[in-house]
């Protein structure tokens, strides 16, 4: 009962807030609404027992992330609240398109019916998923790793100035 | 309604989903675009970790997730190095601007 | 090297992997050396199936395969995809006119840096030396994915040679070629899919299902459950559906009326030598797929459709021919005379006698030898003149006598001059035609005969109008053909003749085959 | 030597002296490359003399033997019927292909002095090797012809004598009037040809062959089953076409070939036009040769010919006889009036052959080819003589200037004329030339088919009366009917004993044949009087066109100076004339008569209709077994009747001519304008051409614009229109994909083809511009289409019963796939 009033409510923040990144006519907004969303959906890995997914998520996500794209939004604009519109037409047809990838994507996923599992009974402790990290997970890990030092690089050498 | 389930967390992200390809289509500015994909993380990892917790029982789904979470990181970082050089050369972020110069 | 024929059919991608590597000034000798070496291996592989060879046992259609290669290649779950490429009779000759005819056009290309748009040689010969990957890997497979994977894998660099080094509308051309080639092969994979679970079901086990052409014609239960008129697909019977949906997917490539408008346009903007690809080996593909797919598979099908399908060759004689007389473009004329020309090879196709199916393979290989000669032939004109203009033209047998012979030969050959290959096809799509078992065969056949008169006065006309006349002063100081165009010209212009006056060897290659297949049909 | 291989070797000569004169042609130069062509005709000519010379000594079973036992080289298959290459060796073959090697040998030693002076530069390219390259390709493609064994060969053989005609006729080809007339020759006779090829694809079904003696065997055998008992096969009335059955449709679909090649009516139009050529090739190709070859098919297929074919190449020969001779009166070009009276001609030939003529129509050919070819030659000398002029009414008088070509002409008058002076006779020897043989006794085969033998039939019918009425009911059904005759072995008797004397002699004298012929004649349909008349009044006219052709170039005044003064002859030239004119004298009595007649002994040998032999006599026992003879005895004579008919017509003829051009021009000139309208229609060639152009060449070429508009309009219309209509139904793709969409272009179309060609062209390069105009429209068709797909596949079960099955299919592989 409980559970499902933490979702409900977790659900419309994540959803209302989402629907505000797409309506926001100002990147800015966008950007504030894209945290409401995060924040959501962290709030919603609580309710998953992901306590500590639900952590990362508002670290490096919200902590990280956005905070990179509000960096990027002033940085690149000469207004932040320069706007540039798309046409009626291209936003009708992305509506059209979305409303139709919704409707088939939840056709799809609730319509099946999906083998019986087991469910997870309390949350990971933290020391479980670090030992699966440097276990099963290793190699992607390692991979993760080398992955971010190239994207520090890379992102230095495409920021750089001008010669 | 009130037992929540596995499609209730389905459906939420099929909709965000949905609401990131909204977002990266209907915006022309590049940041927009990158936004858009977070959406569409964000919802992927719902899913993820929703399948962990009614399906595997086991934590992979969270570990899945915590990738993805890096990857998306690591996208905006270079999403935004990349948008910034783009905006040196043009002076706009508008995206659609951006064959303007190849001829 | 018992797998010669895998060899063959990559060799050109180890050339094209050389020309991308190579400075790009070397690109068109490595393309013409890599084609030269392709047609000599394929020439290599003629010792089966001259009479008495071992593609001559008699055991039925599939039975003498030559030059077999089966290996897996993806097997995830129940698919069971195979690399499976091999040759009999139908496919031989086919392979030996593609490698000979890209050989040529290579050979045409040579003069690719004085082209108007000559941007990219190595872009160009690459896809040049792709283009032959897919044409002859789409003849050999024997696996119906793989001359699925094949038939895209020719699509794509055919596109981008027209559109990227065509004329003033290649853009419009290459799109159209693209999308209803692609709409074609749409339909196909649709066949494709039914069939291959269509199999599973037939032989009992899904765990059997196959993609082997071969087997679709000769097991017999997959066979029969193909051609029983109670089996079903989306309410249809199945063996008719999936005739419609392969032979749509192939009647665009022939090109039949009414999906034959890509043609007169993609071979308008194409540049000289992929015009005489497009016309002499892919065009075929079309055909070929009618032969090797449609009819051994699905004869009962193929009886219900005669009449259609005869009709559209029918219509495609007449109609091309008189859209022919209409032209004032000279490379149009010949797109269109070729419309006409492969009219005949479905006419001779729909009647499913020994007699049709000999003529159809014989004019298919007959205009894979002239239309690429009328081709070059116009395309040796559009060098000097730089354009196309009929009306424009004339006196250039003056100008240039020895191009004035050879045009004339070519042509001829195009118009069906006994004695010249052009004839053959079109007497045994005629005599057959007319002596087949349908009661609508015999008008069919009159109304294929006239089509030959608006042949002869289309072409007669054209002649005039380009070759006699007096001498013009624009035209007066052409240079006659140079060595390298006449080399081209003379293997073309001999096979015509060869073809023509002894064409028992011709037919000895594929008469076997056709024979089994006529057994296959005939056996349902 | 073999006959056989003397023959085969005297077709291939040419063929090597082609590919010589084609690749070192050039290099030969002018007198050179001449000397290559005569020298291989001559080779040719050479062994056709000994091969004749020889033949003549052979006894006829020898020649049946040589007949049945000549080359025949396996070639292909179509389908399951074996197709055969070789040699026909019987004495048509022989004779044909003397006549033809020697004229053509003669007509070469003449072209190298007619084109000595002309045509060998033409805008600074030679062209006299040129002229002899296609000579010798016209040789050995008519010689082919002449020596095929199978219907196909004869048909491969016969376009190729159509495309040397085009080439030559073209030869001038820098003259719009000349390649106009080159392409109706080819087009004319491609009309003929499809005739043709359906005639050979109807002997190809019924008879399963395309040999000639096994066709005709075959032919027979089902002819004669039928006539036995119900009608089978071919002749059976399921199958008919405009009330003709299926052999006689075969009969004339092959003829149709012949009507194009020796233009018949109504495929005439192109010979006259045809003159445009060199004047060597007129005389070779289109006066003694290549036309003749319809002739020669036609007695080649004889034997395929029912009597409602034979009545149908009859009317045509009739027809085209009468209208191109009274065309040939108004003509002014010396060249058309030989060309018009060569029509004529060749009408009398396939009229006889339809008559049943057999032996005088090749005897006409033969003596025609002679006189005609040497006419031609004639006029080619007075027209390289006056400088390139070919009015003869700049000519005249030109009697005194060349006077070896006049009287070789004049010869050649005669001959067509039909000089003879009836009953005459020095020794054996009857006093006559050419026409007077050879035409006069087509017109007395006439005679008897219209005249003598519906007597014959009225006797059968008679006979049939007085029989069962029920076989009686039965004889209109043509040859399907069982034959009341052919079970009687003396059908003269049998007329005897139900009729009066009178009639009697008349059949019995003049009819001679096995009963089975003579049963067969007698269904023959029943040739209407006109067809008769018509041939006698031409008789009459043409020694009146001759004659006026003759006179108005050789005699009276000459006309004009310029010309005159010009005229000069060469030996060069007028030794072929001479040797011709010989030759028209020997053709007209010796050698070739009983050599055709033998030849038709086996052409007709398995025939289903009958050969009439108007002068058989002499060899009556020969040809006793298959033909029915006249015999020259009193009362219906038709030679007798002839005598007096058109005995002198050849005089009243010239006679008229030289009346009305005695005193020049003027008489003429009133005549003309007296007769003015008819005059105007003759002159206009009665509008053949006017309605041909206009109808048929106009037709065609429209309707090949409408239907080229149709394709651009309405097919490709429909092509683009769903281009549009995609471009509007993906809402975004209009503006969205950010090409400028300029009016009257295709924009979706051209921005995915630069798109992606830009793609294709970064390839090699590094990508240095930035992608990201598209980036947006990629996701939206990304997922778009996604989906698209998505809802399909979940709704399939809904779409159809059909879909469900393919579902179901599809669900447990992938289940399947899933749990393994």
């Amino acid at each position: 009962m409980l559970e499902a009033l933490a979702f409900y409510i977790f659900a419309a923040v994540t959803l209302v807030s989402a629907i505000g990144v797409v309506a926001s006519r100002n990147i800015v907004r966008s950007a504030v609404c894209l945290l409401g969303t995060l924040g959501g959906v962290a709030c919603l890995y609580f309710l998953l027992n992901a306590n500590l997914l639900a952590a990362i998520q508002l670290i490096v996500y919200a902590g990280g992330t956005l905070i990179l794209i509000v960096f990027g939004v002033m940085l690149t604009s000469k207004s932040p609240w320069v706007v540039f519109d798309p046409t009626r037409g291209q936003v009708v047809g992305a509506v059209i398109v979305s409303i139709l990838l919704a409707t088939g994507l939840c056709m799809l996923l609730v319509g099946n019916e999906w083998p019986a599992g087991t469910a997870m009974t309390a949350s990971p402790h933290v020391k479980d998923v670090g030992t699966m990290l440097l276990t099963d997970y290793l190699v992607p890990f390692e991979a993760a790793s080398v992955l971010l030092l190239v994207v520090m690089i890379g992102a230095a050498y495409l920021a750089r100035p001008e010669k | 309604m009130l037992t929540i389930g596995l499609n209730h967390y389905l459906v939420l992200s099929a909709i965000v989903f949905s609401l990131g390809i909204l977002c990266m289509v209907t915006k022309r500015n590049a940041l927009g675009i990158l936004i858009g994909v977070e959406l569409v993380l964000n919802a992927a990892n719902v899913n993820l970790v929703a399948f962990s917790r009614y399906q595997t029982g086991a934590a992979d789904g969270h570990m899945f997730a915590v990738f993805v979470i890096l990857l998306a990181a690591a996208e905006a970082a270079i999403g935004i190095a990349i948008f910034m050089n783009f905006y040196n050369t043009l002076q706009t972020i508008d995206v659609d601007r951006g064959d303007e110069l190849r001829n | 090297m018992e797998h010669i024929l895998t060899w063959l059919i990559f060799l050109p991608l180890i050339g094209m992997v050389a020309v991308l590597i190579a400075p790009s000034s070397m690109a068109r000798g490595i393309a013409w050396m890599t084609t030269f070496i392709t047609f000599l291996v394929s020439c290599t592989m003629f010792g089966p199936f001259l009479p008495g060879g071992a593609a001559w046992t008699g055991d039925g259609y599939g039975k003498a395969m030559q030059f077999v290669h089966q290996t897996p290649w993806i097997h995830v779950g129940n698919f069971h995809i195979n690399w499976h490429v091999g040759l009999d009779g139908l496919s031989f000759p086919l392979i030996i006119l593609t490698t000979l005819i890209t050989w040529l056009s290579a050979w045409a290309s040579w003069n690719f840096d004085h082209w108007t748009n000559n941007k990219g040689a190595k872009g160009f010969f690459a896809l040049f030396l792709l283009l032959e990957t897919g044409v002859l890997g789409t003849f050999a497979s024997l696996d119906f994915f793989l001359f699925y994977i094949f038939w895209e894998v020719m699509l794509l660099p055919m596109y981008f040679l027209i559109g990227v080094w065509g004329g003033p509308r290649k853009e419009y051309a290459a799109i159209k070629f693209f999308l209803y080639t692609l709409a074609g092969s749409v339909l196909m994979l649709v066949a494709l899919i039914a069939m291959y679970f269509a199999s599973g079901t037939a032989m009992g086990d899904p765990g059997n299902s196959t993609f082997n052409i071969i087997d679709y014609a000769i097991n017999a239960k997959i066979h029969d459950y193909f051609n029983d008129t109670t089996t079903k697909f989306l309410g249809w019977t199945f063996g008719r559906a999936m005739f419609v949906m392969l032979f749509i997917g192939f009647m665009i490539k022939v090109p039949l009326f009414p999906t034959h408008t890509w043609l007169p346009d993609a071979h308008v903007e194409a540049p000289t030598p992929i015009s005489m690809i497009l016309a002499g080996v892919l065009l075929k593909l079309g055909a070929y797929g009618f032969l090797r797919v449609c009819y051994p598979i699905f004869p009962e099908a193929g009886k219900w459709a005669a009449y259609a399908v005869a009709t559209l060759g029918v219509i495609n004689i007449v109609y091309g021919a008189f859209c022919c007389l209409a032209q004032t473009d000279f490379k149009r004329l010949v797109a269109y005379s070729s419309i006409s020309h492969m009219g005949y090879v479905v006419l001779g196709t729909a009647i499913m006698t020994d007699v049709g199916f000999q003529g159809a393979m014989f004019q298919i290989l007959a205009h894979g030898v002239s239309s690429p000669m009328c081709f070059f032939l116009v395309g040796v004109i559009y060098d000097r003149a730089h354009h196309r203009d009929l009306n424009r033209f004339g006196g250039l047998w003056l100008a240039m006598p020895k191009y004035g012979s050879l045009a004339t030969l070519g042509f001829f050959a195009s118009l069906g001059l006994p004695a010249l290959c052009g004839f053959i096809g079109e007497i045994w799509v005629l005599l057959g035609t007319f002596n087949a078992g349908f009661p609508w065969a015999k008008p069919m056949a009159v109304i294929a005969a006239f089509g030959a008169i608006l042949t002869a006065a289309y072409i007669l006309w054209m002649i005039q109008r380009v070759y006699l006349g007096k001498k013009q002063e624009q035209y007066a100081d052409f240079p006659d053909v140079t060595a390298r165009e006449t080399a081209i010209l003379i293997p073309m212009a001999a096979l015509a003749i060869f073809m023509g006056v002894l064409p028992k060897y011709t037919f000895d290659l594929m008469n076997g085959t056709l024979s089994d297949i006529i057994k296959v049909i005939q056996g349902s | 030597m073999q006959y056989q291989t003397a023959l085969a070797l005297g077709v291939v000569v040419p063929l090597a002296s082609f590919f010589f004169l084609a690749l070192f042609g050039p290099r030969l130069g002018k007198p050179k490359s001449s000397y290559v062509a005569l020298l291989a005709i001559g080779i040719s000519c050479a062994l056709s003399t000994y091969v004749l010379v020889n033949w003549l000594k052979l006894s006829t079973p020898e020649r049946t033997e040589l007949t049945a036992s000549a080359y025949r080289f396996d070639w292909g298959t179509l389908g399951s019927m074996p197709l055969t290459v070789g040699v026909k060796l019987d004495s048509l073959t022989v004779i044909m292909y003397f006549m033809v090697t020697f004229i053509a040998f003669w007509i070469h030693f003449f072209s190298i002095g007619y084109m000595e002076g002309h045509s060998d530069e033409v805008d600074h390219v030679s062209k006299y090797h040129r002229f002899f390259t296609y000579l010798s390709l016209f040789c050995f493609s008519m010689l082919g012809l002449v020596v095929s064994s199978s219907l196909l060969f004869l048909f491969i053989f016969w376009e190729l004598v159509g495309l040397c005609s085009y080439l030559l006729i073209g030869f001038y080809f820098d003259r719009k009037y000349a390649s106009n007339a080159a392409i109706k020759a080819f087009i004319t006779n491609r009309v003929g040809d499809f005739g043709f090829i359906l005639g050979m694809a109807l002997v190809a079904l019924y008879l399963n062959t395309l040999d000639l003696d096994l066709a005709a065997a075959r032919f027979a055998e089902q002819f004669h089953k039928s006539a036995e008992g119900p009608a089978v096969g071919i002749f059976a009335n399921s199958y008919t076409l405009f009330g003709f059955s299926v052999a006689s449709l075969m009969g004339i679909g092959l003829f149709c070939g012949a009507m194009g090649k020796s233009a018949q009516f109504p495929l005439h139009v192109w010979l006259p036009d045809a003159m445009a050529g060199p004047t060597p090739v007129s005389a070779l190709i289109h006066a003694a040769t290549m036309v003749a070859a319809g002739v020669y098919l036609v007695a080649r297929i004889f034997r395929l010919l029912t009597p409602e074919a034979q009545f149908f190449i009859a009317c045509i020969g009739c027809i085209t006889l009468t209208i191109t001779a009274l065309i040939a009166i108004v003509q002014t070009d010396i060249k058309k009036v030989l060309a018009y009276s060569t029509l004529s001609q060749l009408g009398y030939m396939i009229f006889g052959m339809g008559m049943g003529a057999w032996v005088a129509a090749l005897f006409h050919l033969m003596t025609h080819a002679f006189f005609k070819a040497m006419l031609f030659l004639g006029s080619g000398q007075v027209i390289e003589g006056c400088h390139h002029e070919q009015d003869m009414r700049k000519m005249g008088g030109l009697r005194k200037k060349m006077p070896v070509t006049c009287w070789t002409f004049f010869i050649g008058v005669l001959a067509i004329a039909g000089f003879g002076l009836p009953g005459v006779e020095i020794g054996h020897v009857k006093l006559g030339l050419g026409g007077f043989f050879s035409k006069d006794e087509i017109l007395a085969v006439a005679y008897e088919r219209a005249f003598n033998i519906p007597e014959l039939k009225k006797t059968d019918a008679a006979a049939d009366d007085a029989g069962e009425h029920a076989d009686a009911s039965n004889a209109n059904m043509g040859v399907a009917s069982p034959f009341r005759l052919a079970s009687d072995n003396q059908p003269a008797q049998h007329a005897e004993t139900e009729h009066s004397e009178h009639d009697a002699h008349a059949h019995g004298d003049h009819a001679q044949g096995t009963p089975q012929k003579m049963a067969i004649a007698a269904k023959l349909p029943a040739i209407p009087k006109w067809m008769f008349f018509f041939p006698i009044a031409i008789a009459y006219i043409t020694p009146f066109y001759m004659m006026r052709c003759w006179w108005m170039t050789f005699c009276g005044k000459p006309r004009d100076h310029h010309v005159y003064d010009h005229a000069h002859e060469s030996w060069k030239m007028f030794l072929p004339l001479v040797i011709l004119a010989g030759g028209t004298f020997f053709s007209s009595y010796q050698m070739f008569r009983p050599l055709i007649h033998d030849a038709a002994v086996i052409a007709t040998d398995s025939s289903t209709v009958v050969a009439i032999d108007g002068e058989a006599h002499v060899l009556a026992e020969a040809g006793g077994g298959t033909m029915i003879m006249l015999n020259h005895a009193p009362g219906k004579n038709p030679h007798d009747w002839l005598k007096m008919g058109v005995g002198f017509s050849w005089l009243i003829g010239m006679g008229f001519a030289v009346l009305v051009y005695l005193r020049g021009l003027g008489l003429a000139d009133k005549l003309k304008r007296m007769f003015g309208p008819i005059h105007t229609a003759l002159e206009q060639k009665l509008y053949f051409d006017h309605v041909y152009d206009a109808v048929l060449v106009g037709g065609t070429v429209t309707f090949g614009f409408v239907c080229g508009l149709f394709d651009k309009i309405v097919v490709d219309g429909i092509v683009n229109m769903t281009a549009l209509l995609g471009k509007f139904v993906g809402v975004f793709t209009g503006r969205q994909l950010d090409m400028p969409v300029k009016r009257g272009d295709w924009g979706i179309v051209d921005a995915i083809a630069n798109g992606l060609a830009q793609t294709m062209l970064d390839i090699g390069s590094e990508i240095r511009r930035p992608q990201s105009g598209r980036i947006r429209m990629y996701v939206m068709i990304t997922a778009g289409s996604a989906a698209v797909a998505l809802l399909v596949v979940l709704n399939y079960h809904r779409l159809a019963d059909g879909l469900q099955w393919l579902m179901s299919n599809v669900g447990t592989r992938v289940l399947a796939a899933n749990g393994s």
